[in-house]
């Protein structure tokens, strides 16, 4: 058995912003990232995921806190105002 | 007043919306309208293009994108001094009214096909061509002063967004295969056509009814914004039509691509490219007033205006 | 005895059921052919019920909604007594044999076309109007003396759920818009119908085969309900329609609605309004038993009746 | 940074359902939650995400303690005998 | 109120490995899973949801702690070799 | 050299991927697709085999058969030897090019109907008698001396697999139903083919761009491999359609089918029979290079074979 303590980072935000995340993500240090499909309400409306009116991304990334320190970071200073953006992360035992 | 019933489906989509039904096009078979739509389009425009000497084009061309990029630009003061909407909000829904709509555009073929009233053909071209400056307009306006823009990424989602490839490709895809080679195809893209058109209207009502539902909050100016927009675009489009010696078909197209908005591919560079633009603003008043507009009203009289010109002669 | 070649997928989809294939079709995709075959149907009737004189029509439909109620009212006893099931399953399952199917009628239509048998167009009014007293009527049953019920949503899920929005609305757009203006349609709504259903009888092979390997569960008690129940329905949707001077394909097309048991409108709502009903039991029934006994023997059967009846005059 | 410790409730139910439990959700205060399309098997047997079989969806609703418990409470006791239902929480450390 | 401790597995894996995922966890002892649908990208390269090459799938299992280290171990010696596989357990309130 | 319009939808999608274009076929669209193409293609043949005497096919099949075995049997140990390529790697590719591909099958269908040549419909039953040896002959060569396989699910995955399934489903659907039967399922599943085709292309085009990226790593050698195979093996298939007598449109499909290598089949059987074979090389070479190549250069060039040696005389 390895397992291993990680901090598990769950990023819910627009479909529209992808690629854009998935970039900043890569580029911060993440091994890797799974994405669900999702929609939501919160305060920036209804994100039902019907188009014109769009839908979220659910996106999980498994890394040391530090990591997903950064990662808060950078999306909370460059997204935060403009996009539906939630954040939040939690110890997990990694079972690799 | 002519009266094409594939807009019925609209209502239909406008009444299921309002009831709250459950009824609702899932998203996947949404895509594959739009791509079927836009495809068909840009082949139908593609098989006419081969059939007329491409340099012809050039001059009108160039009018056309010249007079129709006064639209944002003229449109943006308006927003801004009139409406006093923020500088974002103003240069997107800008460029949502210079931008262009595919299915306002398809609705007023549907009609011509139906009247029997013959019309260019490559005005479908125009379909792609507008839709550009217009965007980058609106980039230029939000900006202006404000920073770096990153044009690179802007570029890419407009020139390689699925909105126009589909219909580049499918241009260029009609205008290689010609008329006789796309033949086998023409009973899924051609026949196929309306049936297609009316499932999109019935999903656009279904979204539109959440928006109007929304339209009390957006105030009187947007409103009228939203209705006299493209009732002057109409007219210049009309004008220049006529100038430039098209038929009454070709001018009433020119018309109604002025005045529509888009809803497709400018909410999605905007997003990106302003974001500090408010999309319920841009879209409530493009889809929920516009759109509807358009269909109902607006290409009744575009096609009226266009007859009425022509009857002074050509 | 007539057969449709069209329910061979119903048994493609069995045999792949059965054999646990990995085949199975996208729930967004299963979801655009039931739009379809809704709206299409919808349009069908609406046309033909345009070229028809409405007042003569209010008679005859509320004596065949009348005898129509009769089948829930009468299944209730029958499994409440006779089967021993808890107050909240007979009723459920009453409401899902009073109400139709709108693909059993289909491959109904399809015979009596490939037959060449004329029929009532406006029949198909009545796989709206049917659906509404059947689900009443089973909650009613389910909830006597038992609490309140949410009434409101109730009639809410029933009037505007995507079933009845999507039948009523295509009836409405094809009368308003009649044979002439739907027929840029046509070869999506009317030509490509009979392979849309192929399809749509794929999945319900698919889906029925899990139903129809838990039937041993149910017992000789519910499988012989799921027989029964529809051949008595169809004798007196026969003697109905004879009575009312139905032509033969009329006739065949009542005794089919009266037959036919619901799977898409009634498991929702039910599910809904009586909780405690086993949604297991109803579906396994009218979808496991009753739709394969009357695509496949039902309605040959229900033709012949017709004819021999009319052949005794009308 | 602004990370402060938070409740997630998820709640696994059926898509039937879905109107109604967010009404509820909404009602008892919660701020906004997040739908995901699921499928799978319990007590209730397995739900494939096939039309007339129906299918799951997963909720997040990201809250106080007090607030999840309240939404626990209210739809264990309307819902739970019915229909199929599973709801966990865990503490996490929201990073908005 | 009858919250009690347990444990939740998250397994992502490929697609096509479903079925025999699923035997293997019914089969160790489970009383029900979750799955949705899912993408991402890892270190063996990105799984775009896209035919030919696959998506992922995400299976939430909600066991005591015996049971998902079961499963880990099971699955991990199976499949991690040649298949896409992370695998993260996490303490979590059952709310039934 | 003849030319098929319909594969430009494949260079549109190519262009799509390299650029990057948010353009994509959603999932449960492209499932749809594809359970369309397998359906139609097997209902053709279906028609087609019911008009002949099936007796008079035993040998030939036999022999079509025992010489496309050859193709997985002689690539393994060219991969194995001279491309230095892992057991596991070598028995996937050898059981990918020894299988065959619906479209590049459907392309050069169309293309003889767009040239009017005829051709023996019951070719179609190829498609799915020779995918059987070739995944049978990968696991065997993978597993050789090594533990055991579990052979109950792989046969299970082959033959209930939905390829198959649908392909022979359609078969029997079509030669139970005949012509005639089969009529009104036409317009959907004949007329309708080649546009679907197109989109179906497209979506290949979108994902082969991946593929071509990746394909400097793979080196020389699988390149040369997916190039000079099928070419080889369309000569095994010339030569042997013709000593079959087969007309020389059954013949140029024949070589056709032994040059196509699976893409949708294959994998997902060898994904789970050998799974320390890595799907990137096998993938990678039989729809980034093989697929490509037949639908532009492959099929012309095989059917100007058939012509050639029929010149011969039959
Ligand atoms: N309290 C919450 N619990 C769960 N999901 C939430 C919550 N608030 C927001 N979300 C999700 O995050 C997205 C963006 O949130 P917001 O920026 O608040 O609009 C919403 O569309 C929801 O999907
Ligand atoms: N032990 C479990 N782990 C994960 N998901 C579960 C578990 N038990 C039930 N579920 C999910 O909750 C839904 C309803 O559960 P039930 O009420 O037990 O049928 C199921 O369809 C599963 O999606
Ligand atoms: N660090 C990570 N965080 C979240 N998801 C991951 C991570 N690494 C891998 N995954 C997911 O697990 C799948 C298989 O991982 P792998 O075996 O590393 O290719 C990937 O396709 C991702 O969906
Ligand atoms: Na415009
Ligand atoms: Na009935
Ligand atoms: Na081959």
């Amino acid at each position: 058995m390895t397992s291993q303590p990680m901090t598990l980072l769950v990023i819910i935000s627009e479909t529209v912003l992808e690629d854009i995340l998935i970039d900043e993500i890569m580029d911060l240090g993440a091994k890797g990232y799974t994405i669900t499909e999702a929609r939501g309400r919160g305060t920036h409306g209804t994100r039902a995921g019907r188009w014109t009116q769009g839908g979220n991304i659910r996106i999980e990334v498994v890394g040391n806190a530090e990591l997903c320190q950064r990662i808060v970071q950078r999306l909370q200073s460059a997204y935060e105002q403009d996009y539906g953006l939630l954040m939040y992360t939690a110890p997990v035992e990694l079972q690799n | 007043m002519q009266f094409e019933p594939v807009v019925l489906f609209f209502l239909l989509g406008v009444f299921a919306g309002l009831v709250r039904s459950d009824l609702k096009i899932p998203g996947s078979i949404y895509e594959a309208l739009s791509i079927f739509l836009l495809l068909a389009i840009g082949l139908q425009g593609g098989v006419k293009l081969a059939e007329f000497p491409l340099v012809q084009l050039l001059v009108p061309a160039l009018l056309i994108l010249a007079v129709g990029a006064l639209i944002p630009l003229l449109s943006f003061p308006v927003l801004r001094l009139l409406g006093r909407m923020t500088r974002a909000d103003s240069a997107s829904i800008a460029a949502h009214y210079g931008s262009v709509s595919v299915v306002t555009f398809s609705v007023a073929v549907a009609l011509l096909m139906q009247e029997d009233i013959d019309f260019e053909g490559y005005m479908i071209v125009f379909l792609v061509l507008l839709e550009i400056p217009a965007l980058v307009i609106g980039v230029v306006l939000a900006r202006r002063g404000s920073g770096h823009t990153q044009w690179g990424r802007l570029a890419h989602e407009v020139l390689f967004g699925k909105s126009i490839l589909l219909l580049a490709g499918g241009l260029v895809i009609g205008f290689v295969a010609g008329a006789e080679g796309i033949k086998p195809l023409d009973i899924l893209f051609f026949d196929l056509f309306k049936g297609i058109l009316a499932l999109f209207l019935l999903e656009m009502g279904l979204v539109a009814a959440g928006r109007i539902a929304g339209l009390r909050s957006y105030g009187v100016f947007l409103v009228s914004f939203a209705i006299l927009t493209p009732l002057l675009s109409a007219i210049l489009g009309t004008l220049l039509g006529w100038m430039l010696g098209l038929s009454v078909g070709g001018t009433m197209l020119l018309a109604t691509l002025y005045a529509s908005a888009s809803y497709i591919a400018a909410p999605a560079a905007m997003r990106i490219a302003v974001p500090k633009a408010n999309p319920a603003l841009s879209i409530g008043a493009a889809l929920g007033i516009t759109f509807p507009f358009n269909i109902f009203l607006g290409i009744p009289i575009y096609l009226w205006m266009a007859q009425f010109l022509h009857s002074f002669g050509a």
